[in-house]
Protein backbone atom coordinates (compact mmCIF):
# COMPACT_ATOMS: atom_id res chain seq x y z
CA UNK A 1 0.00 0.00 0.00
CA UNK A 2 3.25 2.32 0.98
CA UNK A 3 6.39 3.71 -0.58
CA UNK A 4 7.09 -0.44 -1.41
CA UNK A 5 5.22 -0.38 -4.51
CA UNK A 6 6.49 0.89 -8.13
CA UNK A 7 3.15 1.75 -9.09
CA UNK A 8 -0.01 2.76 -7.81
CA UNK A 9 -2.30 1.88 -10.28
CA UNK A 10 -3.34 3.88 -14.11
CA UNK A 11 -3.95 7.28 -14.99
CA UNK A 12 -5.57 9.03 -18.42
CA UNK A 13 -3.97 11.89 -19.13
CA UNK A 14 -5.53 13.96 -21.98
CA UNK A 15 -4.00 16.96 -24.29
CA UNK A 16 -5.24 19.68 -25.97
CA UNK A 17 -3.86 22.26 -28.14
CA UNK A 18 -0.80 22.48 -28.72
CA UNK A 19 0.38 20.21 -25.83
CA UNK A 20 -1.27 17.60 -27.62
CA UNK A 21 0.94 18.78 -30.91
CA UNK A 22 3.84 18.61 -28.70
CA UNK A 23 3.55 15.41 -26.63
CA UNK A 24 2.35 13.76 -30.29
CA UNK A 25 -1.22 12.29 -28.90
CA UNK A 26 -4.18 13.27 -27.16
CA UNK A 27 -4.23 11.05 -25.01
CA UNK A 28 -2.53 8.18 -22.97
CA UNK A 29 -3.10 6.01 -20.12
CA UNK A 30 0.11 5.70 -17.65
CA UNK A 31 1.22 3.97 -15.24
CA UNK A 32 1.26 6.29 -11.81
CA UNK A 33 4.29 5.98 -10.04
CA UNK A 34 3.70 6.00 -6.68
CA UNK A 35 5.85 8.79 -5.75
CA UNK A 36 3.69 10.99 -7.81
CA UNK A 37 0.31 12.61 -5.37
CA UNK A 38 -0.14 15.85 -7.06
CA UNK A 39 -0.74 17.86 -10.59
CA UNK A 40 2.63 19.19 -9.87
CA UNK A 41 4.52 16.06 -9.23
CA UNK A 42 3.09 14.68 -12.38
CA UNK A 43 3.86 16.89 -14.63
CA UNK A 44 7.55 17.14 -13.11
CA UNK A 45 7.27 13.05 -14.28
CA UNK A 46 5.87 13.41 -17.81
CA UNK A 47 8.20 16.04 -18.88
CA UNK A 48 11.21 12.78 -18.10
CA UNK A 49 9.14 10.64 -20.80
CA UNK A 50 10.77 11.84 -23.88
CA UNK A 51 11.37 14.80 -25.94
CA UNK A 52 7.70 15.21 -26.99
CA UNK A 53 6.52 15.36 -23.36
CA UNK A 54 9.39 17.56 -22.06
CA UNK A 55 8.81 20.51 -24.68
CA UNK A 56 5.16 20.29 -23.88
CA UNK A 57 5.91 21.14 -20.36
CA UNK A 58 8.77 23.41 -20.78
CA UNK A 59 7.01 26.65 -20.82
CA UNK A 60 5.72 25.69 -17.25
CA UNK A 61 3.60 28.98 -16.16
CA UNK A 62 1.36 28.62 -19.41
CA UNK A 63 0.28 25.05 -18.88
CA UNK A 64 -3.25 24.32 -17.19
CA UNK A 65 -4.37 21.13 -16.18
CA UNK A 66 -8.23 19.24 -15.33
CA UNK A 67 -8.57 16.65 -13.16
CA UNK A 68 -11.76 14.69 -13.39
CA UNK A 69 -13.05 17.55 -15.90
CA UNK A 70 -12.63 20.50 -12.94
CA UNK A 71 -9.81 22.99 -13.51
CA UNK A 72 -7.19 22.10 -10.70
CA UNK A 73 -3.59 23.76 -9.68
CA UNK A 74 -0.56 22.28 -9.20
CA UNK A 75 -0.75 21.00 -5.61
CA UNK A 76 -3.94 19.05 -6.63
CA UNK A 77 -4.13 15.80 -5.70
CA UNK A 78 -4.31 12.96 -8.57
CA UNK A 79 -5.17 9.45 -7.54
CA UNK A 80 -5.34 5.96 -9.86
CA UNK A 81 -8.29 6.37 -12.32
CA UNK A 82 -8.16 10.12 -12.48
CA UNK A 83 -8.62 11.71 -15.68
CA UNK A 84 -6.12 14.22 -16.19
CA UNK A 85 -6.12 17.10 -18.85
CA UNK A 86 -3.39 19.41 -19.65
CA UNK A 87 -3.70 21.87 -22.49
CA UNK A 88 -3.04 25.99 -23.00
CA UNK A 89 -5.07 28.81 -21.43
CA UNK A 90 -8.49 28.66 -22.79
CA UNK A 91 -9.16 30.88 -26.04
CA UNK A 92 -12.97 30.20 -27.17
CA UNK A 93 -15.66 32.00 -28.63
CA UNK B 1 -32.85 23.98 -18.32
CA UNK B 2 -30.79 25.71 -20.30
CA UNK B 3 -29.80 24.07 -24.02
CA UNK B 4 -25.93 23.66 -24.39
CA UNK B 5 -24.27 22.12 -27.12
CA UNK B 6 -21.11 21.99 -29.03
CA UNK B 7 -21.45 20.98 -32.61
CA UNK B 8 -19.24 21.40 -35.54
CA UNK B 9 -22.64 22.53 -37.98
CA UNK B 10 -23.79 25.67 -38.13
CA UNK B 11 -26.59 27.45 -36.41
CA UNK B 12 -29.96 29.14 -37.21
CA UNK B 13 -30.40 32.09 -34.88
CA UNK B 14 -34.15 32.35 -35.67
CA UNK B 15 -34.47 28.70 -35.17
CA UNK B 16 -32.98 29.10 -32.03
CA UNK B 17 -35.21 31.65 -31.15
CA UNK B 18 -38.45 29.64 -32.28
CA UNK B 19 -37.38 26.71 -29.90
CA UNK B 20 -36.48 28.87 -26.89
CA UNK B 21 -39.80 31.20 -27.26
CA UNK B 22 -41.95 28.44 -28.29
CA UNK B 23 -45.53 28.61 -26.78
CA UNK B 24 -44.43 31.21 -24.71
CA UNK B 25 -46.27 34.34 -23.64
CA UNK B 26 -44.49 35.50 -20.42
CA UNK B 27 -41.46 36.55 -21.99
CA UNK B 28 -40.85 40.20 -22.04
CA UNK B 29 -37.23 40.10 -24.32
CA UNK B 30 -34.34 37.95 -25.98
CA UNK B 31 -30.61 38.72 -25.39
CA UNK B 32 -28.69 37.08 -28.29
CA UNK B 33 -25.23 37.81 -28.95
CA UNK B 34 -23.81 35.60 -32.15
CA UNK B 35 -19.77 35.77 -32.51
CA UNK B 36 -18.26 35.64 -36.14
CA UNK B 37 -14.87 34.85 -37.55
CA UNK B 38 -13.03 37.85 -38.21
CA UNK B 39 -10.48 37.72 -41.52
CA UNK B 40 -7.71 39.23 -39.25
CA UNK B 41 -6.27 39.25 -36.27
CA UNK B 42 -3.59 40.90 -34.41
CA UNK B 43 -2.67 42.74 -37.49
CA UNK B 44 -2.39 39.43 -39.79
CA UNK B 45 -5.47 38.05 -41.80
CA UNK B 46 -6.71 34.85 -41.11
CA UNK B 47 -7.82 32.40 -43.77
CA UNK B 48 -9.30 30.57 -41.42
CA UNK B 49 -9.67 28.88 -37.54
CA UNK B 50 -9.76 25.70 -36.09
CA UNK B 51 -11.49 25.20 -32.72
CA UNK B 52 -11.33 22.72 -30.18
CA UNK B 53 -12.69 21.53 -27.06
CA UNK B 54 -12.53 18.71 -24.64
CA UNK B 55 -15.48 16.81 -24.95
CA UNK B 56 -17.63 16.52 -21.59
CA UNK B 57 -15.56 18.70 -19.56
CA UNK B 58 -16.94 21.48 -21.64
CA UNK B 59 -20.93 20.70 -21.73
CA UNK B 60 -20.52 20.37 -18.20
CA UNK B 61 -18.84 23.50 -17.71
CA UNK B 62 -21.47 25.31 -19.93
CA UNK B 63 -24.23 23.96 -18.07
CA UNK B 64 -22.87 25.09 -15.06
CA UNK B 65 -22.10 28.46 -16.24
CA UNK B 66 -25.80 28.63 -17.70
CA UNK B 67 -27.44 27.74 -13.81
CA UNK B 68 -25.52 30.53 -12.91
CA UNK B 69 -26.72 32.92 -14.94
CA UNK B 70 -30.12 31.70 -14.59
CA UNK B 71 -29.61 32.05 -10.45
CA UNK B 72 -28.34 35.55 -11.15
CA UNK B 73 -30.94 36.75 -13.65
CA UNK B 74 -34.54 35.97 -13.74
CA UNK B 75 -34.12 33.69 -16.89
CA UNK B 76 -36.73 31.95 -18.53
CA UNK B 77 -34.91 29.94 -20.56
CA UNK B 78 -31.18 30.21 -22.21
CA UNK B 79 -29.05 28.50 -24.92
CA UNK B 80 -25.29 28.41 -25.46
CA UNK B 81 -23.99 26.90 -29.02
CA UNK B 82 -20.40 26.91 -29.64
CA UNK B 83 -18.93 25.38 -32.88
CA UNK B 84 -16.00 23.38 -32.81
CA UNK B 85 -13.69 22.09 -35.90
CA UNK B 86 -12.52 24.50 -39.06
CA UNK B 87 -14.19 27.57 -39.26
CA UNK B 88 -13.95 30.33 -42.53
CA UNK B 89 -14.29 34.52 -42.26
CA UNK B 90 -17.81 35.26 -41.58
CA UNK B 91 -19.16 31.95 -40.14
CA UNK B 92 -20.73 32.09 -37.18
CA UNK B 93 -18.79 30.66 -34.38
CA UNK B 94 -20.57 31.13 -30.62
CA UNK B 95 -24.52 31.72 -30.14
CA UNK B 96 -25.84 33.26 -26.53
CA UNK B 97 -29.67 33.66 -26.22
CA UNK B 98 -31.31 34.79 -22.83
CA UNK B 99 -35.17 35.13 -22.58
CA UNK B 100 -36.32 37.11 -19.43
CA UNK B 101 -39.51 39.05 -18.27
CA UNK B 102 -36.72 42.04 -18.09
CA UNK B 103 -34.88 43.24 -21.04
CA UNK B 104 -31.67 44.15 -18.94
CA UNK B 105 -31.66 40.93 -17.56
CA UNK B 106 -31.68 39.28 -20.69
CA UNK B 107 -29.14 41.85 -21.60
CA UNK B 108 -26.38 41.38 -18.84
CA UNK B 109 -27.06 37.70 -18.44
CA UNK B 110 -25.71 37.72 -22.66
CA UNK B 111 -22.84 39.73 -21.47
CA UNK B 112 -21.73 37.53 -18.92
CA UNK B 113 -21.93 34.46 -20.81
CA UNK B 114 -20.55 35.63 -23.57
CA UNK B 115 -17.48 36.73 -21.53
CA UNK B 116 -17.24 33.64 -19.89
CA UNK B 117 -17.42 31.81 -23.15
CA UNK B 118 -14.17 33.84 -24.30
CA UNK B 119 -12.25 33.39 -21.73
CA UNK B 120 -13.23 30.35 -19.14
CA UNK B 121 -14.60 28.03 -21.20
CA UNK B 122 -12.40 24.92 -22.45
CA UNK B 123 -11.69 25.93 -26.12
CA UNK B 124 -8.70 26.54 -28.08
CA UNK B 125 -9.07 28.13 -31.16
CA UNK B 126 -5.74 27.78 -33.78
CA UNK B 127 -5.48 30.74 -36.84
CA UNK B 128 -4.49 29.34 -39.94
CA UNK B 129 -2.73 32.23 -42.16
CA UNK B 130 -2.52 33.54 -45.76
CA UNK B 131 1.04 32.21 -45.72
CA UNK B 132 -0.03 28.74 -44.94
CA UNK B 133 1.33 28.77 -41.38
CA UNK B 134 -1.21 28.24 -38.10
CA UNK B 135 -0.90 29.49 -34.80
CA UNK B 136 -2.53 28.92 -31.50
CA UNK B 137 -4.24 31.98 -29.84
CA UNK B 138 -2.97 33.06 -26.86
CA UNK B 139 -5.33 34.00 -24.26
CA UNK B 140 -6.00 37.97 -24.18
CA UNK B 141 -5.32 39.72 -20.19
CA UNK B 142 -8.38 42.16 -21.70
CA UNK B 143 -10.28 38.96 -21.97
CA UNK B 144 -9.75 37.80 -18.52
CA UNK B 145 -10.54 41.63 -16.97
CA UNK B 146 -14.01 41.19 -18.61
CA UNK B 147 -14.65 37.96 -17.04
CA UNK B 148 -13.08 39.21 -13.96
CA UNK B 149 -16.12 42.15 -13.72
CA UNK B 150 -18.67 39.63 -13.15
CA UNK B 151 -16.67 38.51 -10.32
CA UNK B 152 -17.46 41.53 -7.93
CA UNK B 153 -21.15 42.21 -8.92
CA UNK B 154 -24.15 41.16 -8.41
CA UNK B 155 -26.95 42.05 -11.15
CA UNK C 1 -26.24 53.60 -42.68
CA UNK C 2 -28.44 51.40 -40.43
CA UNK C 3 -31.08 49.99 -41.17
CA UNK C 4 -34.41 51.55 -40.24
CA UNK C 5 -37.89 50.41 -39.91
CA UNK C 6 -41.75 50.41 -38.61
CA UNK C 7 -43.95 48.19 -40.19
CA UNK C 8 -47.01 46.17 -38.93
CA UNK C 9 -45.57 42.84 -40.46
CA UNK C 10 -43.15 40.93 -38.62
CA UNK C 11 -39.37 40.13 -38.72
CA UNK C 12 -37.44 36.82 -39.22
CA UNK C 13 -34.20 37.39 -36.67
CA UNK C 14 -32.04 35.63 -38.97
CA UNK C 15 -32.58 37.03 -42.39
CA UNK C 16 -32.58 40.39 -40.63
CA UNK C 17 -28.83 38.73 -39.32
CA UNK C 18 -27.57 37.36 -42.85
CA UNK C 19 -28.99 40.88 -44.49
CA UNK C 20 -26.66 43.30 -41.68
CA UNK C 21 -23.84 40.53 -42.26
CA UNK C 22 -23.89 39.33 -46.12
CA UNK C 23 -20.76 39.39 -47.56
CA UNK C 24 -18.96 41.11 -44.61
CA UNK C 25 -15.80 39.03 -43.10
CA UNK C 26 -14.73 41.76 -40.50
CA UNK C 27 -17.69 41.52 -37.93
CA UNK C 28 -16.54 39.57 -34.67
CA UNK C 29 -19.96 39.81 -33.12
CA UNK C 30 -23.90 40.85 -33.69
CA UNK C 31 -25.50 42.22 -30.30
CA UNK C 32 -28.94 41.33 -30.39
CA UNK C 33 -32.11 42.09 -28.55
CA UNK C 34 -35.90 40.88 -29.27
CA UNK C 35 -38.92 42.24 -27.69
CA UNK C 36 -42.21 40.39 -27.35
CA UNK C 37 -45.21 40.58 -25.75
CA UNK C 38 -46.05 39.42 -22.69
CA UNK C 39 -49.65 38.20 -21.44
CA UNK C 40 -49.27 40.18 -18.46
CA UNK C 41 -48.71 43.51 -17.19
CA UNK C 42 -48.95 45.50 -13.84
CA UNK C 43 -50.71 42.00 -12.50
CA UNK C 44 -53.21 41.73 -14.99
CA UNK C 45 -53.34 39.55 -17.69
CA UNK C 46 -53.20 41.44 -21.48
CA UNK C 47 -54.88 39.79 -24.43
CA UNK C 48 -53.61 42.35 -27.11
CA UNK C 49 -51.76 45.36 -27.43
CA UNK C 50 -52.14 48.16 -29.81
CA UNK C 51 -49.00 50.47 -31.09
CA UNK C 52 -49.48 53.31 -32.32
CA UNK C 53 -46.62 55.46 -33.62
CA UNK C 54 -45.32 59.15 -35.35
CA UNK C 55 -44.84 58.24 -39.11
CA UNK C 56 -42.04 60.21 -40.60
CA UNK C 57 -41.05 61.81 -36.56
CA UNK C 58 -40.38 58.20 -35.74
CA UNK C 59 -38.27 57.12 -38.41
CA UNK C 60 -36.47 59.86 -38.21
CA UNK C 61 -35.82 59.72 -34.65
CA UNK C 62 -34.80 56.27 -34.55
CA UNK C 63 -32.35 57.15 -37.79
CA UNK C 64 -30.76 59.82 -35.33
CA UNK C 65 -30.31 57.61 -32.47
CA UNK C 66 -29.03 54.76 -34.79
CA UNK C 67 -26.37 57.52 -36.04
CA UNK C 68 -25.71 58.77 -32.17
CA UNK C 69 -24.83 54.57 -31.20
CA UNK C 70 -22.34 54.08 -34.50
CA UNK C 71 -20.58 57.66 -33.57
CA UNK C 72 -20.52 56.34 -29.73
CA UNK C 73 -19.67 52.84 -30.50
CA UNK C 74 -17.22 51.64 -33.19
CA UNK C 75 -20.21 49.30 -35.29
CA UNK C 76 -20.27 48.08 -38.85
CA UNK C 77 -24.07 47.74 -38.66
CA UNK C 78 -27.18 48.65 -37.24
CA UNK C 79 -30.96 47.51 -38.19
CA UNK C 80 -33.87 48.53 -35.92
CA UNK C 81 -37.45 47.30 -36.67
CA UNK C 82 -40.07 48.45 -34.88
CA UNK C 83 -44.27 46.98 -35.42
CA UNK C 84 -47.07 48.57 -35.31
CA UNK C 85 -50.74 47.67 -35.36
CA UNK C 86 -52.30 44.98 -33.06
CA UNK C 87 -49.76 42.43 -31.54
CA UNK C 88 -50.87 39.35 -29.26
CA UNK C 89 -49.28 37.98 -26.42
CA UNK C 90 -46.18 36.26 -27.72
CA UNK C 91 -45.63 38.31 -30.76
CA UNK C 92 -42.26 39.85 -31.68
CA UNK C 93 -42.32 44.00 -30.86
CA UNK C 94 -38.95 44.93 -31.56
CA UNK C 95 -35.66 44.12 -32.90
CA UNK C 96 -32.32 45.99 -32.52
CA UNK C 97 -29.50 44.19 -34.05
CA UNK C 98 -25.55 45.55 -34.09
CA UNK C 99 -22.79 44.47 -36.02
CA UNK C 100 -19.33 45.15 -34.34
CA UNK C 101 -15.59 43.37 -33.83
CA UNK C 102 -15.68 44.03 -30.75
CA UNK C 103 -18.35 41.92 -28.50
CA UNK C 104 -18.84 44.58 -25.87
CA UNK C 105 -19.14 47.44 -28.47
CA UNK C 106 -22.43 45.41 -30.20
CA UNK C 107 -24.10 44.41 -26.69
CA UNK C 108 -23.25 48.06 -25.35
CA UNK C 109 -24.68 49.49 -28.24
CA UNK C 110 -27.78 46.85 -28.18
CA UNK C 111 -28.72 48.20 -25.01
CA UNK C 112 -28.18 52.07 -25.49
CA UNK C 113 -30.85 51.30 -28.75
CA UNK C 114 -33.33 49.15 -26.88
CA UNK C 115 -33.26 51.88 -24.19
CA UNK C 116 -33.77 54.42 -25.96
CA UNK C 117 -36.39 53.05 -28.37
CA UNK C 118 -38.54 51.47 -24.82
CA UNK C 119 -37.91 55.44 -23.54
CA UNK C 120 -37.61 58.29 -26.07
CA UNK C 121 -39.01 56.91 -29.18
CA UNK C 122 -42.34 58.41 -30.83
CA UNK C 123 -44.47 55.08 -30.03
CA UNK C 124 -47.87 54.56 -28.04
CA UNK C 125 -48.51 51.53 -26.56
CA UNK C 126 -52.64 50.38 -25.66
CA UNK C 127 -53.32 47.10 -23.87
CA UNK C 128 -56.41 45.19 -23.97
CA UNK C 129 -57.58 42.69 -21.15
CA UNK C 130 -59.47 39.65 -21.12
CA UNK C 131 -62.44 41.88 -19.61
CA UNK C 132 -62.57 43.48 -22.97
CA UNK C 133 -61.27 46.95 -21.80
CA UNK C 134 -58.43 48.54 -22.74
CA UNK C 135 -55.94 51.10 -21.46
CA UNK C 136 -52.77 53.28 -22.79
CA UNK C 137 -49.46 52.34 -20.88
CA UNK C 138 -48.17 55.21 -18.88
CA UNK C 139 -44.67 55.84 -19.55
CA UNK C 140 -43.03 54.16 -16.17
CA UNK C 141 -39.78 55.96 -14.46
CA UNK C 142 -38.09 53.14 -14.39
CA UNK C 143 -37.72 53.61 -18.20
CA UNK C 144 -36.80 56.87 -18.01
CA UNK C 145 -33.77 55.94 -15.71
CA UNK C 146 -32.91 53.37 -17.63
CA UNK C 147 -32.12 56.02 -20.88
CA UNK C 148 -30.64 58.43 -18.80
CA UNK C 149 -28.08 56.04 -17.67
CA UNK C 150 -26.87 56.56 -21.02
CA UNK C 151 -26.63 60.43 -20.85
CA UNK C 152 -23.66 60.20 -18.48
CA UNK C 153 -21.66 57.51 -19.64
CA UNK C 154 -19.14 57.55 -22.77
CA UNK C 155 -17.98 53.88 -23.54
CA UNK D 1 -47.99 92.05 -41.07
CA UNK D 2 -48.92 92.62 -37.58
CA UNK D 3 -51.42 92.85 -34.63
CA UNK D 4 -54.36 94.07 -37.19
CA UNK D 5 -54.55 90.66 -38.96
CA UNK D 6 -57.41 88.05 -37.03
CA UNK D 7 -54.71 84.90 -38.46
CA UNK D 8 -51.02 84.55 -39.21
CA UNK D 9 -51.98 81.33 -41.74
CA UNK D 10 -52.78 77.52 -41.29
CA UNK D 11 -51.30 75.17 -39.04
CA UNK D 12 -51.55 71.41 -39.40
CA UNK D 13 -52.51 69.39 -35.79
CA UNK D 14 -51.53 65.44 -35.13
CA UNK D 15 -52.76 64.22 -32.34
CA UNK D 16 -51.43 60.66 -31.04
CA UNK D 17 -52.91 58.11 -29.14
CA UNK D 18 -55.26 59.38 -25.96
CA UNK D 19 -54.77 62.88 -26.58
CA UNK D 20 -56.67 61.14 -30.29
CA UNK D 21 -59.48 59.59 -29.02
CA UNK D 22 -60.40 62.89 -26.98
CA UNK D 23 -59.46 65.51 -29.31
CA UNK D 24 -62.13 62.91 -31.84
CA UNK D 25 -59.82 62.83 -34.74
CA UNK D 26 -56.01 61.87 -35.67
CA UNK D 27 -55.46 65.44 -37.50
CA UNK D 28 -56.76 69.02 -38.52
CA UNK D 29 -56.10 72.30 -40.01
CA UNK D 30 -56.30 75.14 -37.95
CA UNK D 31 -56.43 79.37 -38.68
CA UNK D 32 -53.74 80.37 -36.32
CA UNK D 33 -54.99 83.39 -34.52
CA UNK D 34 -51.95 85.67 -34.74
CA UNK D 35 -52.10 86.21 -30.75
CA UNK D 36 -50.91 82.38 -30.81
CA UNK D 37 -46.84 82.25 -31.57
CA UNK D 38 -46.01 79.48 -28.92
CA UNK D 39 -46.56 76.23 -28.33
CA UNK D 40 -48.05 76.65 -24.63
CA UNK D 41 -50.32 79.66 -25.76
CA UNK D 42 -51.63 77.30 -29.28
CA UNK D 43 -52.64 74.65 -26.34
CA UNK D 44 -54.55 77.37 -23.93
CA UNK D 45 -56.29 78.19 -27.43
CA UNK D 46 -57.02 74.83 -28.86
CA UNK D 47 -58.60 73.73 -25.28
CA UNK D 48 -60.84 76.70 -26.29
CA UNK D 49 -62.64 74.80 -29.53
CA UNK D 50 -64.92 72.41 -27.73
CA UNK D 51 -65.20 69.50 -25.18
CA UNK D 52 -63.44 67.34 -26.74
CA UNK D 53 -60.35 69.71 -26.99
CA UNK D 54 -60.89 70.70 -23.05
CA UNK D 55 -60.94 66.89 -21.93
CA UNK D 56 -57.29 66.78 -24.26
CA UNK D 57 -55.43 69.14 -22.56
CA UNK D 58 -56.98 68.78 -19.16
CA UNK D 59 -54.23 66.56 -17.89
CA UNK D 60 -51.91 69.52 -19.07
CA UNK D 61 -48.76 68.04 -17.60
CA UNK D 62 -48.46 64.74 -19.66
CA UNK D 63 -49.21 66.06 -22.61
CA UNK D 64 -45.77 66.32 -24.73
CA UNK D 65 -45.53 68.39 -28.26
CA UNK D 66 -43.34 67.79 -31.28
CA UNK D 67 -42.89 71.13 -33.41
CA UNK D 68 -42.34 70.37 -36.97
CA UNK D 69 -40.91 66.49 -35.89
CA UNK D 70 -38.89 67.72 -33.24
CA UNK D 71 -39.64 67.52 -29.35
CA UNK D 72 -40.43 70.87 -28.76
CA UNK D 73 -41.61 72.69 -24.63
CA UNK D 74 -43.85 74.88 -23.99
CA UNK D 75 -42.31 78.21 -25.06
CA UNK D 76 -41.40 76.65 -28.37
CA UNK D 77 -42.48 79.09 -31.32
CA UNK D 78 -45.34 78.06 -33.49
CA UNK D 79 -45.16 79.68 -36.95
CA UNK D 80 -47.78 79.30 -40.03
CA UNK D 81 -47.43 75.97 -41.70
CA UNK D 82 -45.82 74.40 -39.30
CA UNK D 83 -46.75 70.56 -38.30
CA UNK D 84 -47.36 70.51 -34.56
CA UNK D 85 -48.30 67.10 -32.99
CA UNK D 86 -49.45 66.54 -29.45
CA UNK D 87 -49.40 63.24 -27.59
CA UNK D 88 -48.65 61.86 -23.81
CA UNK D 89 -45.16 60.22 -23.14
CA UNK D 90 -44.04 57.67 -25.37
CA UNK D 91 -44.37 54.13 -24.33
CA UNK D 92 -42.31 51.98 -27.03
CA UNK D 93 -40.65 48.98 -27.29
Amino acid sequence: MTGTVATAGTLRILYFAWLRERVGTSEETVALPATVTTVGELMAWLQTRGPGHAAAFAAGGTVRCAVNQDFAHADAAVRPGDEVAFFPPVTGG
Amino acid sequence: MAGIRVQAEDFDVGAEIAALTAGRVDIGGIGCFVGTVRDHGAGRRITAMTLEHYPGMTEQAMARIAAEAEARWPLQGCTLIHRVGRLEPGANIVLVLTASPHRHAALDATAFLIDWLKTKAPFWKKECFADGSEAWVDAREADDQAAARWAATAP
